[in-house]
């Protein structure tokens, strides 16, 4: 194995692009043991009598150094790759219209339109809710997916079996207590916090959501805010406690109900928008929380479901289920 | 360029670059979490108040949480601390 | 407007609301449920394939109120009705096939989300094909990467998780650049329809305004998706991804989603960019060569792999670069030998993917060439299957890989000298080298030896199984024999695409 | 000061996020330690939502939320670059735990963060 250097670490990394340290780099009593033939000493004694041909030479020190070489080659090539790419990229940045000037091509009619008709034609005064529930709904239907097929992914990696779970733990509550069982909970000071914490980020992310159409925010970051406040109540007071609400069934019943309902949502209003029919929906008086038409029931499923894929999620790391 | 923005955009490339050389993960997650903050900054003076939310909430919060749970989950906190430990009593 | 303009958009959403169901059956009504769907999208899309033949032109469908730069849109041709009548019947078709493998490899409990992960990666590659915006083709990217990486692990084992992870990382490489060209050319066109970035890429190149960023973009695009389909020197996860995954997966991966990834691609160069635009900037003839390296490159990794599965993995390199030598010859006659060969490639693959499975169930699971010798005589179904898949792959007159033969060798010949030879010499040599490998295999399954390790084997086809062979053989010959249809689609599906 | 550089200087935001993308990038290719693969690949995604939000302002105007029925668009920055970014962020940490629950899996079988050495694990076993 010792021999394996140099060219070998390189043809194994252009064929798998990867390698390992270990099996290449010399062991200290290689190196201590100098009297005898190594590829080291011969090295050395060669330079010294210059008595082998210059590509012996270097063979053996590439043999004898093919690790170290090897890894700062890598090192090397990976900072060029960076400086060059960085390189390449600011070269663009140089031609780019000039950075905040109204003038830049990005400023055009498509923006016009969102800002001044979004009141009119979605009810809604926040024109980027108005842009991504309504002008460019199909996206945004696509993004929620993404989330939702992310969601599955995981699930498919850590869930574990809950008959097996519960098996674990009559076996041995300690060993399967670090991941699979509950979190402890005896941090006074994070209890205390927690307590005052999990109301607010409720309302908060409530909140944001059912404003999504008047201010900043929206179901994915209203979403994302109760999550956060799922997941604190979750390590403050433990999975039990959370779990008595929010168990398994209540996950794929929100989950499911909330994605269905937005995809038949859209899917009516993009049938209805490009055969030419009115959808009836209506709009909603802008600037009150009944506004927006469409956008406030797709922004509230939009955000049960954020909320409840990202408590899915810290929930599959520490305990492999809900 | 005002100062501020300034700072704040060499703070991000700091982070950026202090993550691919440090070597203790906990360390990188915690730059990795003022990255986010910093981001949700940036947002606000891109008069993008939306993307503040978001980003703290899903940056910040979320992204950083579930970093925190791997790590966590392979217990590489407590062995990242026996490694550091014993680096130190090498180098002494 | 008519009921059957309809169908695409239906396609796309509730293939979404499908994966979303499959979530919550169990198995075996998850299974029956995305069937059902399946062969449902398939009869749909091909009601709008004859929709838009019997038109001979293409509709834009617009989604929502808003017509399109302010709302989003898809735009249905010839082409795009073709490719989403195959794409969807090779799905079903490959499900079909592997199925009971899906049942085996994946834990009980998790089957219903192999299904969710097909219907979800069908949606994205209905939208691939049919949108007009490059914003919704990377939403609907970045669905396709998480599904198709699914698909490789829902067979778990240690191996399946090295290659996802090594799929996902290469992936995500290229996922950002591909966005990085579109949030650069939205910088400076301020558009993200296709053709309205089309008319202000037009005027700029016209006067020569960011002709660098331009050339920087194209780059983008095309090291981007080079990355996700496997182009050559970025291919060295393919072979453990394909080569590891349950036999639909490996199917569907190797047949639909790097083809998926190839229509966004050509729909940047000419829908976005335009011929002229393409040619100017030479970055382009790098694919060329690549697709040139990849063809004879991924056919000696195939020549030196021992395990069928992933000779065929390295086989699809090889493939793949006969798309990238198509379009790099930048010409009608090479756009169409490209959009052949991804039909052609997509009904050939996948066959021998579930050949190979059929293979692995008579030879004890085991899937290296040696334990498979003679399985083509204890399952003779799939020994005809993975005979007619190899000939058409070595390009035997009367199969599909023929055809692209013939359209590729044609447009070499109509492009300039250096290219001409380069091609046509490529295609000699990869045909000899395809032979070289698939002649021995096929040799392999049907040698004698090795019967009497399953003496009293009786092979009771599951009915699921034999459907998808049959209909595989069927399809691959139907293509090969009636080519001049196909080929003749293809053109006016072009012609239409404004080529 | 030489014209590109003063380019650069002024369009500083598009400056750092392109050094941004290049760290983040080669992080995700080159870096061994997934955990750090992942965090590079959200600061290659944070990069790019940085380079299309700061495309989208304009200097001396609101966000875009519409305030006493003032409609003119002279008044608020462009919303497309906000809406799309909205997407990217959901992307991305989708696609961050899918990646850090692989992690997990492949530390509970191999005891390693190395990608390359997990690589060489399985390739030996297959041997």
């Amino acid at each position: 194995m010792r021999n394996k250097r140099f060219f070998s670490r390189l043809s194994d990394f252009v064929e798998y692009g990867s390698f390992r340290e270990e099996e290449y780099t010399l062991s200290p009593s290689h190196k201590a043991n100098i009297d005898t033939d190594t590829p080291e000493n011969r090295w050395l004694t060669s330079v010294q009598h210059s008595e082998r041909s210059a590509p012996v030479r270097l063979m053996d020190w590439l043999k004898l150094r093919g690790f170290e070489v090897f890894n700062n080659l890598y090192r090397i090539a990976s900072v060029i790759i960076c400086i060059t790419l960085i390189a390449v990229l600011l070269s663009v940045v140089v031609f780019l219209p000039p950075f905040g000037s109204d003038d830049n091509p990005a400023v055009n009619e498509v923006v016009e339109r969102y800002v001044s008709k979004t009141v009119e034609e979605t009810g809604a005064t926040n024109s980027v809710a108005g842009m991504i529930s309504a002008y460019r709904g199909f996206d945004t239907l696509g993004e929620a997916h993404v989330l939702f097929v992310a969601a599955c992914s995981v699930i498919v990696l850590l869930r574990v079996d809950p008959s097996e779970r519960r098996r674990g733990r009559l076996v041995d509550p300690g060993m399967t207590g670090e991941d699979l069982d509950f979190e402890p909970n005896s941090d006074l000071i994070l209890r205390k916090a927690a307590k005052l914490l999990v109301p607010l980020s409720f309302i908060l992310g409530l909140y944001v959501i059912l404003n999504g159409t008047t201010s900043p925010g929206g179901g994915f970051s209203g979403g994302a805010l109760m999550g956060a406040g799922l997941i604190l109540c979750s390590v403050a007071f433990g999975f039990g406690r959370t779990q008595r609400f929010f168990g398994d069934g209540m996950y794929h019943l929100v989950k499911t109900v909330c994605l269905a309902s937005y995809a038949l949502m859209m899917a009516y209003f993009i049938f209805m928008g490009a055969n030419g029919f009115d959808d009836h929906v209506w709009l909603g008086v802008p600037g009150s929380i009944i506004s927006g038409g469409l956008i406030l029931p797709i922004n509230i499923a939009v955000g049960l479901e954020v909320a409840c894929t990202m408590y899915c999620f810290y929930a599959l790391f520490r305990k492999g289920g809900l | 360029m005002t100062l501020f923005e300034g700072i704040l955009l060499a703070f991000l490339i700091a982070c950026a670059i202090s993550v691919s050389v440090t070597r203790n993960l906990l360390a990188s997650i915690i730059i990795f979490m003022s990255f986010s903050l910093i981001m949700s900054v940036l947002w606000l003076t891109l008069e993008a108040p939306d993307l503040a939310i978001t980003e703290a909430a899903v940056g910040a919060g979320v992204t950083s949480l579930l970093f925190f749970a791997t790590l966590k989950k392979i217990h590489a906190i407590k062995a990242e601390d026996a490694k550091s430990e014993e680096d130190e009593s090498d180098e002494e | 407007m008519e009921l059957v303009q309809n169908f695409p958009f239906l396609c796309i959403v509730f293939s979404l609301t499908c994966g979303v169901l499959c979530a919550v059956l169990k198995g075996r009504a998850a299974k029956i449920l995305c069937l059902t769907w399946l062969t449902l999208t398939t009869a749909m899309s091909l009601a709008v394939l004859i929709f838009t033949l019997k038109s001979d032109s293409f509709y834009i469908y617009r989604m929502g109120k808003w017509n399109a730069p302010w709302g989003n849109e898809i735009r249905v041709g010839v082409l795009e009705a073709l490719m989403a009548t195959a794409f969807s019947g090779v799905m079903l078709l490959s499900l079909l096939g592997g199925m009971h493998h899906i049942f085996a490899d994946c834990e009980p409990e998790k089957t219903n989300l192999y299904f969710t992960m097909c219907a979800l990666l069908m949606s994205s590659l209905f939208a691939l094909i049919y949108t007009n915006d490059l914003f919704t083709a990377y939403v609907f990217v970045e669905i396709n990467t998480i599904a198709s990486c699914a698909l490789v692990m829902l067979k778990s084992s240690a191996k399946t998780l090295v290659a996802t992870t090594r799929y996902l990382i290469m992936s995500l490489l290229g996922s950002g650049l591909f966005l990085l060209g579109i949030v650069i050319l939205y910088g400076i066109t301020g558009e993200l329809l296709m053709e309205s970035i089309a008319e202000k890429v037009r005027a700029l190149f016209s006067t020569g305004e960011y002709s660098l960023p331009l050339t920087v973009i194209i780059g983008l695009f095309s090291v981007g998706l080079a990355v996700k389909s496997a182009l050559f020197p970025f291919h060295s996860w393919l072979p453990d991804a394909h080569g590891s995954a349950t036999a639909s997966s490996s199917a569907i991966l190797s047949g639909l989603v790097l083809k998926g990834y190839i229509i966004v691609l050509i729909k940047i160069f000419y829908r976005v960019f335009g011929l002229e635009v393409i040619m100017a900037k030479e970055i382009s003839q790098f694919l060329f060569l690549f697709g040139v390296l990849a063809m004879i490159c991924g056919s000696v990794g195939a020549l030196r792999e021992r395990d069928l599965k992933r000779m065929l993995a390295y086989s699809s390199v090889a493939q793949v670069g006969y798309i990238y030598v198509g379009i790099g010859l930048h010409s009608r006659l090479g756009l169409i030998a490209a959009c052949v060969q991804i039909l052609a490639h997509a009904v050939t693959k996948p066959m021998l993917f579930i050949a190979a499975g059929g293979f692995m169930d008579v030879s004890g699971g085991h899937k290296s060439m040696s334990a498979i010798t003679g399985a083509g005589r204890r399952d003779p179904l799939g020994g005809i299957a993975f005979t007619v898949g190899a000939l058409s792959m070595i390009g035997i007159p009367f199969f599909a890989g023929f055809v692209t033969k013939l359209e590729l060798t044609q447009a070499a010949l109509g492009s300039g000298n250096i290219a001409m030879v380069t091609a046509l010499a490529a295609i000699a040599v990869s045909t000899l080298l395809n032979a070289l490998y698939y002649v021995p295999a096929i040799f392999n399954i049907f040698s004698k030896n090795g019967q009497s390790d399953y003496k009293g084997l009786r092979v009771r086809y599951r009915a699921d199984y034999a459907l998808s062979c049959v209909a595989f053989v069927l399809l691959n010959i139907g293509f090969g024999a009636f080519s001049e249809y196909v080929v003749g689609a293809v053109r006016r599906g072009l012609e239409l695409f404004g080529m | 000061m030489p014209d590109f550089l003063m380019n650069l200087f002024t369009n500083y935001y598009e400056t750092a996020a392109m050094i941004l993308f290049g760290i983040g990038f080669t992080t995700l290719l080159t870096h061994r330690n997934l955990i750090k693969k992942i965090i590079g690949f959200n600061f290659m995604d944070a990069a790019i939502y940085l380079f299309l939000a700061a495309k989208g302002y304009i200097a001396g105007r609101l966000a875009p939320i519409i305030v006493d029925g003032n409609t003119d668009p002279s008044n608020y920055v462009n919303p497309i670059p906000t809406g799309l970014v909205l997407t990217g962020i959901v992307v991305s940490v989708s696609v961050t735990a899918f990646m850090l629950a692989l992690t997990c899996r492949l530390y509970d079988r191999f005891h390693t963060l190395d990608i390359d050495e997990i690589t060489h694990l399985v390739r030996k076993e297959r041997d």
